[in-house]
């Protein structure tokens, strides 16, 4: 630390390399090589005084610049002044005391921080707003055990009146998002790994494959409710012609695995986009092992290369089946709006949770009096972000069972 | 088991770069074969097309006619599958599987094939292919823990032990060495010496040393310079080409005059 | 030995064909939705004047004026998601898998994987009663100050609920897609190459552009497609949070813009089928399958210009 | 489920009188229009779909119904209008619910369906629009007429303190806010009907009536009658239109210059102007479209409603079909139903005529 | 330029296991030091410890004092970055940036704080190291393919071109010609001969003739068994090592009689 100041001027000994005969210092190896080990290092405490300093100040600032009459903080600002002053102080100190390239890398570092608070900030406020509301839902007695059938405005009202708690439950709509999920899930992965398996490790770039990957990219930008449109055309005229032919059919498109139809449309995409992906950056090297062993090819890929890459995989499942859960517009146009449980996805209507939400929030059941609706609504919020949760963690239990155990170089 | 190779005027290429050019080649059954050559004359090419993994690069392919025995592996008709399970490879980089355990990753060429096999016996092969590899005093104690954290001659080890454990008929070697001590190297070749009383073994090696202590007959790659295609000098007996060797390259290579 | 084990092999051939068909099977259905988008959309641009029927003749300009105001809210909102939402999520990708101490950085990653359980409704609330509120001191600002730039001029909306609110909204939907796919990506960069470069005596920011960053350009890039993908077909979000109107200069107005998956879904409940309206719904939606197609191939064509120098060899 | 039958014990007092209203009217009805099925006799599904202004009454509709029935199961989806009559047409729905009449077309594809007399209106809702005004520091209704509405809501008049609208409140103290006006960014039926009143009787009013808000009157928007109704409510100075059942306290609303006369807004004087309204005509035999006095000038009418009606067909596939429709429609219509509804979400009940007139179309209802 | 490097007391340790106890060495700048082995014994550990490359891994850590000169490397307030830039490090595999052309992969260390130089001076920089590392005449056509395209020696060539063209203080190498032919590792020893003029080398090597060919002092590491530490046995002139060794575990194991 004491020699800083000659760490950023070097003798000129100390920037002659061993050709140096014939070669005249020049800057970058000045750079590369400061001739001093300490010094080129901020302290530990660095970081989080400077932080402290940053947050103090812009609160300040903020304070200053608000209202002079009335006492109040802006936390977003708070918050910008905050991250600015953090990463300017942080970047200038560190120019100053050290070198620019330290500078450079203290100021990435710290914008990265920023990132990451930034990322959270969001997260906490949509949890806290969801949780807060929802589970006061959700300790409404048979939230989860009974279903919509029977509750009107009239059972609002003698909530209003204290007659009783709120009544209604989720049941048929947990029920219907599992099911529809589940059979868009059990349709979108095998066709989409199987696809971008056939991307990765069979076609050589051929016109089939560059086909392929153009209409996939095609797909991502199918708006959820042309997907709806398109389920629910697909299905009246394959039952339209399934009747024609004679096969006992359902008489209406309506049901839950229509939805499924409109949202593996929108799944599948994602699926092949991700694991494409992954499965691209597994070394070709484990192929070769295995190939070497006589191993065939669908075995190769089954055992090695999916193994190598599961987590990725795992964790590109689970974004497409949230990406799905929380479909609310195919489902209506698919699978109708209903008010009590059915298990059956190939008769009869479905609901889900999110457009069980989007209904107790756009359209509350009492006409002025919202608050039970609103209270199901966040606490179906808050049960559909634990199924995905849930979802995610299976995925990752799974992900770790089978992952590269990550030791070793 | 064990079975001879013929290759005849065989030319690599990766799309449209020959890399190797007009080989023809007679290996004998149950013998060891090495090859050297200064670094990119196109040994390991060769060495891969030898069990047709060469063609698992896009856009690689070979010309040319290559006997196992009397059938050539590049008829038509003939699975590349088959013919690597006749011929095993060990490689210039140790890679062991990351998603599994040493002893995984010993079985690797039963448990990727679906056999199945009860407890002992899975045992019994792990042992005796460790032994032969000369890790498993190394690696008893750990048979659970992932093959990736090894060091390099170990991972190297675990991977020969997982080609010997399938007992194909012939075993190519790309440097199978050249991440091991001398310990190590010695145990390797103790290995080739007695591997080959049931194999063909052709081995790639930068060390003359090795190539003469363990090989009966040598071929000799050189390049006659970059984007040219290698092609195979000479090929001999091993003490031919040390000690007498008919092409002038090969005697300036032998003898460390060359470059 | 000429064939082999007939049975391996044609399983190995039946599974390369299961393959090869499962990527046939896409492009089959998106045929189907694509025919159904094309023959549904011919009505928008052909079809009879009002009440006259066979005087059916084209209608492309009306079309036309139509759908430009909703393609420029679309993009508008997606491109501000993006800026925001593409640096933020690499952000936290990198934080993830270099930043944050080894131990945590998993749980970082499920909690960020937590947004994307979301549902876009809960979003929508959110945006409408938490958020847009909460930026509308900065709207005044930012009409107070700058409001010389067109895109800041007009009146600041009362409400909050703007295209810029929206693009707020879809940038916090759309950060954990490209953050999920941005770490696995980052967290496969080899150790080998970390290392040579940390060698090198770079700092953790070098080894992150030297290694990191050009290893995982195609996932980077894939991710914000899919990222982009999903602000461009957005529809319950923008739906509650947008106050929507006609095409304006300014931002931060309400009342002003509208996407085209918010129009449709706004629109189609009390559009007949078969109507003109019916059939220019869905031909925006056909123009939006065309936005994204574009904006995919620009994409595809930046990650295949580097292609021999990918990281996989 | 459990909760279902609390559901069912809260409302046991109102079931109750029902059951003894049901006792009479379900007498009477069965005379006047000879075999309606009762509801008593009927289980299975049925599947309508439609207008969300239909929801919450025929939410309380479907429960009571189910309620007598032996086992049936009704279900409602509020798709929105044009897709309610799209699936009805299509055969998805058994029935539809829709803020707007078929159009000709329509009624031709509905002979598909529902045999060769196609399908019929019954005007099963009946709501007020209310027009809602958030102010501070005025909680009394404001008196306006259609030329001023007008104005205000194209965007021409831009401040509570306006002369023009001082001139029909002598009495308040209108502050100066400024007005913000607030519509649907949907298109909704209620745009439709109220769009359609100023067209109507407003000189001000430049659009024609449609259910999309005209761009060039364009202000601060939301989805949905909860959408406006919550927006609004935010705004000091909004001043929004919907069903009337959905304007809570924070709002005042309207009365609208009848005939010389400020109406208030009520079920009777929305009743009245149906009274005053014409048949539109058409369609099938037994059709009950309206159209809709707007511009009545006659005094105590509240000319601002909107007429949702349920679509039925005239005749339907199976016996079962038929029979549940003619019950399920009947009891709709039933002045029990329609005050259940008028109780609830603020509408208007039918008239007796009316009630006489739809229970004979519903006894025309056949199975195919 | 060129330092000194003293290790006092060293443990390194993966996580809770012991993997190197207790070194004691003190290495004279310009100087070029070998370390030998068997497998496993923990060389490549223990030469990580001397640039800070062991604490990348999750876990590693080290105990004792480190003197690069007289400057404790694992001091407080010391930067591992900048210890990385005076000690530079050559891989056992090679590891060219596979996203970097040849070119740029022999100016990565420049290219680090952004330096802009002048293109002449660039290709000068990039000339000089490849000639360096015989490597020149092979690539000189193609410097603008990807790094990862050159077979495994030529990589390696290009990864310690890529080191020497930053010219640290301090030069590690991981058995940087384990794959090699014996011409580019006969280049590769004369190219330490000449550095070591100026920079202080340590080489990991298997190959016994290597560390005597190259090095001027010899370091032992053995290990007792697995899961015990390995420990550095004797450390003394290379001559003395391979001719007269004071330790006889180390007479073992040069003269080949190990294990
Ligand atoms: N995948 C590839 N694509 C194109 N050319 C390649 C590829 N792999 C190797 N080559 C080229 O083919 C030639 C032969 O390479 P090969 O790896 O067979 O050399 P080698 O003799 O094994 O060298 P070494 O001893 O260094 O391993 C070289 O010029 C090399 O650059
Ligand atoms: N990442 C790691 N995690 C845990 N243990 C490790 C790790 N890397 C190496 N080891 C163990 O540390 C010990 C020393 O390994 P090291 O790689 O230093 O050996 P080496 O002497 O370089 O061997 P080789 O000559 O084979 O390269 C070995 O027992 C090895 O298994
Ligand atoms: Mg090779
Ligand atoms: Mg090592
Ligand atoms: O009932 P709406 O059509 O106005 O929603």
């Amino acid at each position: 630390m004491i020699e800083s100041t000659q760490t950023k001027n070097p003798t000129p000994a100390s920037v002659q390399g061993p050709a140096g005969g014939h070669e005249p210092p020049h800057e970058p190896a000045a750079m590369l090589r400061p001739n001093s080990l300490t010094g080129n290092i901020q302290p530990r405490w660095f970081l989080p005084a400077c932080a402290a300093v940053s947050l103090l100040l812009s609160f300040a600032l903020v304070v200053l610049l608000g209202d002079a009459e009335e006492f109040s903080i802006n936390w977003a600002l708070w918050f910008v002044f905050a991250a600015v002053i953090h990463l300017v102080l942080a970047y200038v100190i560190t120019l100053v005391r050290i070198n620019r390239r330290k500078a450079k890398d203290m100021f990435w570092r710290n914008l990265i921080y920023v990132a990451f608070t930034l990322a959270l900030l969001p997260l906490v406020s949509v949890i806290m707003s969801v949780a807060i509301v929802g589970f006061q839902g959700l300790t409404n007695a048979g939230f989860l055990t009974s279903d919509m059938q029977g509750i009107n405005a009239s059972t609002d009202a003698g909530t209003q009146e204290g007659e009783h708690g709120v009544l209604g439950g989720i049941r048929h709509a947990i029920i219907g998002s599992l099911v529809i999920t589940l059979m868009a899930t059990l349709v979108s992965v095998p066709i989409g790994l199987l696809t971008s398996i056939y991307l990765v490790e069979y076609s050589q770039g051929g016109p089939l494959s560059r086909a392929i990957t153009f209409f996939v990219d095609v797909m991502t930008g199918i708006p959820s409710i042309v997907a709806g449109l398109f389920g629910a055309a697909a299905m009246a005229s394959f039952l339209s012609f399934a009747d024609s032919l004679g096969i006992p059919v359902p008489g209406r498109s309506t049901m839950g695995v229509t939805a499924a139809i409109a949202l593996s449309v929108l799944m599948i995409p994602v699926v092949v986009r991700t694991t494409e992906e992954m499965l691209r950056v597994v070394p070709n090297e484990l192929r070769e092992a295995s190939y070497a062993l006589g191993v065939r090819k669908w075995r190769t890929i089954l055992k090695v290369v999916i193994p190598t890459a599961i987590s990725g995989i795992a964790a590109g499942v689970t974004l497409s089946i949230a990406r799905v859960i929380g479909e609310t517009a195919p489902i209506l146009l698919t699978a109708g709006f209903a008010t009590r449980v059915n298990w059956n996805p190939f008769e009869g209507w479905m609901t889900t949770l999110p457009v069980f939400i989007y209904q107790q929030f756009t359209r509350p059941m009492h006409p002025t009096y919202h608050d039970p609706s609103f209270q199901r609504a966040w606490a179906a919020a808050l049960i559909l972000i634990l199924i995905v949760m849930g979802l995610n963690l299976i995925a990752r239990i799974i992900a770790t069972i089978f992952a590269p155990k990550k030791t070793g170089r | 088991m064990s079975k001879s190779i013929t290759a005849k005027n065989l030319n690599v290429y990766y799309g449209d770069f020959l890399a190797v050019e007009g080989v023809n080649i007679e290996i004998a059954a149950k013998s060891v074969t090495a090859f050297i050559g200064p670094s990119g004359c196109g040994k390991t090419t060769f060495l891969r097309t030898l069990n047709r993994m060469h063609e698992v690069l896009p856009g690689a392919r070979v010309e040319g006619e290559l006997l196992l025995d009397d059938d050539n592996i590049y008829g038509s008709g003939v699975d590349p599958v088959t013919v690597r399970t006749m011929v095993g490879m060990v490689f210039q980089r140790p890679n062991p599987f990351p998603t599994m355990s040493i002893r995984e990753n010993v079985l690797a060429g039963y448990k990727l094939n679906g056999a199945r096999m009860s407890r002992s016996k899975a045992d019994e092969i792990v042992e005796t292919a460790l032994r032969g590899a000369n890790l498993w005093n190394e690696v008893k104690d750990r048979l659970d823990k992932p093959g990736s954290g090894l060091s390099g001659g170990q991972q190297q080890r675990l991977c020969i032990a997982r080609t010997v454990a399938v007992k194909p008929d012939v075993i190519l070697m790309d440097e199978p060495c050249s991440a091991l001590d001398p310990i190590s190297t010695l145990a390797i070749e103790d290995l080739i010496s007695e591997l080959k009383k049931e194999y063909t073994i052709v081995i790639v090696t930068h060390n003359m040393q090795q190539a003469a202590r363990v090989s009966e007959k040598t071929a000799f790659f050189n390049i006659a310079g970059t984007g040219k295609p290698g092609k195979m000098i000479e090929y001999a007996d091993t003490t031919t080409i040390f000690n007498n060797p008919s092409n002038e390259q090969t005697e300036r290579y032998v003898s460390g005059k060359f470059g | 030995m000429a064939s082999g084990d007939r049975a391996g092999a044609g399983l190995d051939r039946g599974f390369a064909g299961l393959a090869r068909f499962a990527g046939i099977g896409i492009l089959i259905i998106l045929a189907f939705v694509a025919f159904f988008l094309v023959c549904n959309s011919w009505g928008a641009i052909y079809h009879d004047q009002d009440g006259q029927a066979d005087s059916a003749s084209f209608h492309i300009g009306e079309f036309i004026s139509h759908a430009w105001p909703l393609v420029i809210g679309t993009l508008i909102v997606s491109v501000i998601a993006l800026l925001i939402a593409a640096p933020v999520a690499i952000g936290v990708a990198l934080y993830i898998s270099h930043y944050a101490p080894p131990r945590a950085s998993r749980s970082i990653g499920y909690v960020i994987d937590l947004l994307a359980a979301i549902p876009s409704v809960v979003y929508g609330a959110w945006g409408m009663t938490f958020l847009a509120p909460q930026l509308v001191p900065l709207y005044n600002w930012l009409n107070e100050y700058l409001g010389w730039i067109p895109i800041f001029g007009g009146s600041p909306s009362p409400t909050g609920r703007t295209i810029i609110t929206a693009g707020v909204v879809l940038s916090v939907m759309v950060l954990p897609i490209i953050t999920s796919v941005c770490r696995e990506i980052f967290i496969q960069t080899p150790k080998l190459h970390e290392e040579a470069a940390l060698a090198l005596g770079a700092t953790r920011w070098e080894m992150i552009t030297m290694t990191v960053l050009p290893f995982a350009r195609g996932g980077i890039i894939s991710g914000i497609m899919l990222g982009l993908g999903r602000a461009l077909g957005e529809t319950m979000a923008v739906v509650l949070v947008l106050s929507s109107g006609p095409i304006a200069w300014s931002i931060i107005q309400s009342g002003r813009h509208d996407t085209i998956p918010s129009n449709i879904a706004s629109n189609f409940p009390e559009s007949r089928e078969g109507s003109v309206h019916w059939h220019e719904l869905i031909a925006i939606g056909l123009v939006l399958f065309v936005i994204t197609l574009l904006v995919n191939m620009l994409a595809r064509w930046i990650v295949s210009r580097h292609k021999e120098f990918s990281g996989a060899n | 489920g459990d909760n279902g039958n609390d559901g069912e014990d809260t409302t046991t007092d109102e079931a109750t009188s029902e059951a003894t209203d049901n006792g009479t009217e379900g007498g009477a009805e069965e005379e006047a229009s000879g075999d309606l099925p009762s509801a008593a006799d009927i289980s299975g599904n049925f599947y309508g779909g439609g207008a969300s202004s239909h929801e919450t009454a025929m939410l309380e509709w479907i429960s009571e119904f189910e309620g007598q029935s032996g086992g049936a199961a009704v279900e409602y989806a509020s798709v929105g209008s044009g897709n309610g009559r799209s699936g009805f047409l299509s055969g998805e729905y058994q029935f539809a619910g829709s803020d707007a009449a078929m159009d000709e077309g329509e009624y031709e594809d509905s002979t598909n369906q529902c045999g060769p007399d196609g399908a019929f209106h019954l005007p099963t809702y009946i709501a007020p629009i209310g027009v809602a005004i958030n102010l501070d520091g005025v909680d009394e209704n404001v008196n306006l007429d259609a030329d001023t509405l007008g104005s205000i809501f194209s965007g021409e008049i831009t401040s509570w303190d306006d002369e023009a609208i001082a001139e029909h409140n002598p009495d308040l103290d209108l502050p100066s806010t400024n007005i913000t006006v607030v519509h649907r960014q949907d298109t909704s039926g209620t745009t439709e009907n109220f769009t359609e009143y100023l067209a109507a009787a407003s000189s001000t009013w430049e659009w024609d009536a449609d259910g999309e808000w005209p761009s060039e009157a364009t202000a601060e928007s939301a989805e949905g009658t909860g959408g406006v109704i919550g927006l609004a409510s935010e705004i000091d100075g909004a001043i929004t239109y919907a069903d009337a059942g959905r304007i809570d306290d924070n709002f005042v609303t309207v009365n609208v210059e009848v005939g010389g006369d400020y109406t208030e807004i009520s079920s009777e004087a929305a009743a009245a102007v149906v009274s005053a309204s014409e048949p539109a005509g058409g369609g099938a035999p037994n059709d009950m479209a309206f159209e809709i006095a707007r511009d009545t000038e006659e005094a105590g009418t509240y000319p601002i409603i909107q007429i949702a009606y349920t679509i039925w067909c005239n005749e339907y596939p199976s016996q079962d079909d038929a029979d549940f429709a003619q019950a399920f429609a009947a009891y709709i219509v039933s002045e029990e139903a329609q005050q259940l509804a008028a109780d609830v979400a603020g509408s208007a009940p039918i008239s007796e005529e009316l009630r006489e007139e739809a229970l004979e179309a519903i006894g025309q209802i056949s199975a195919g």
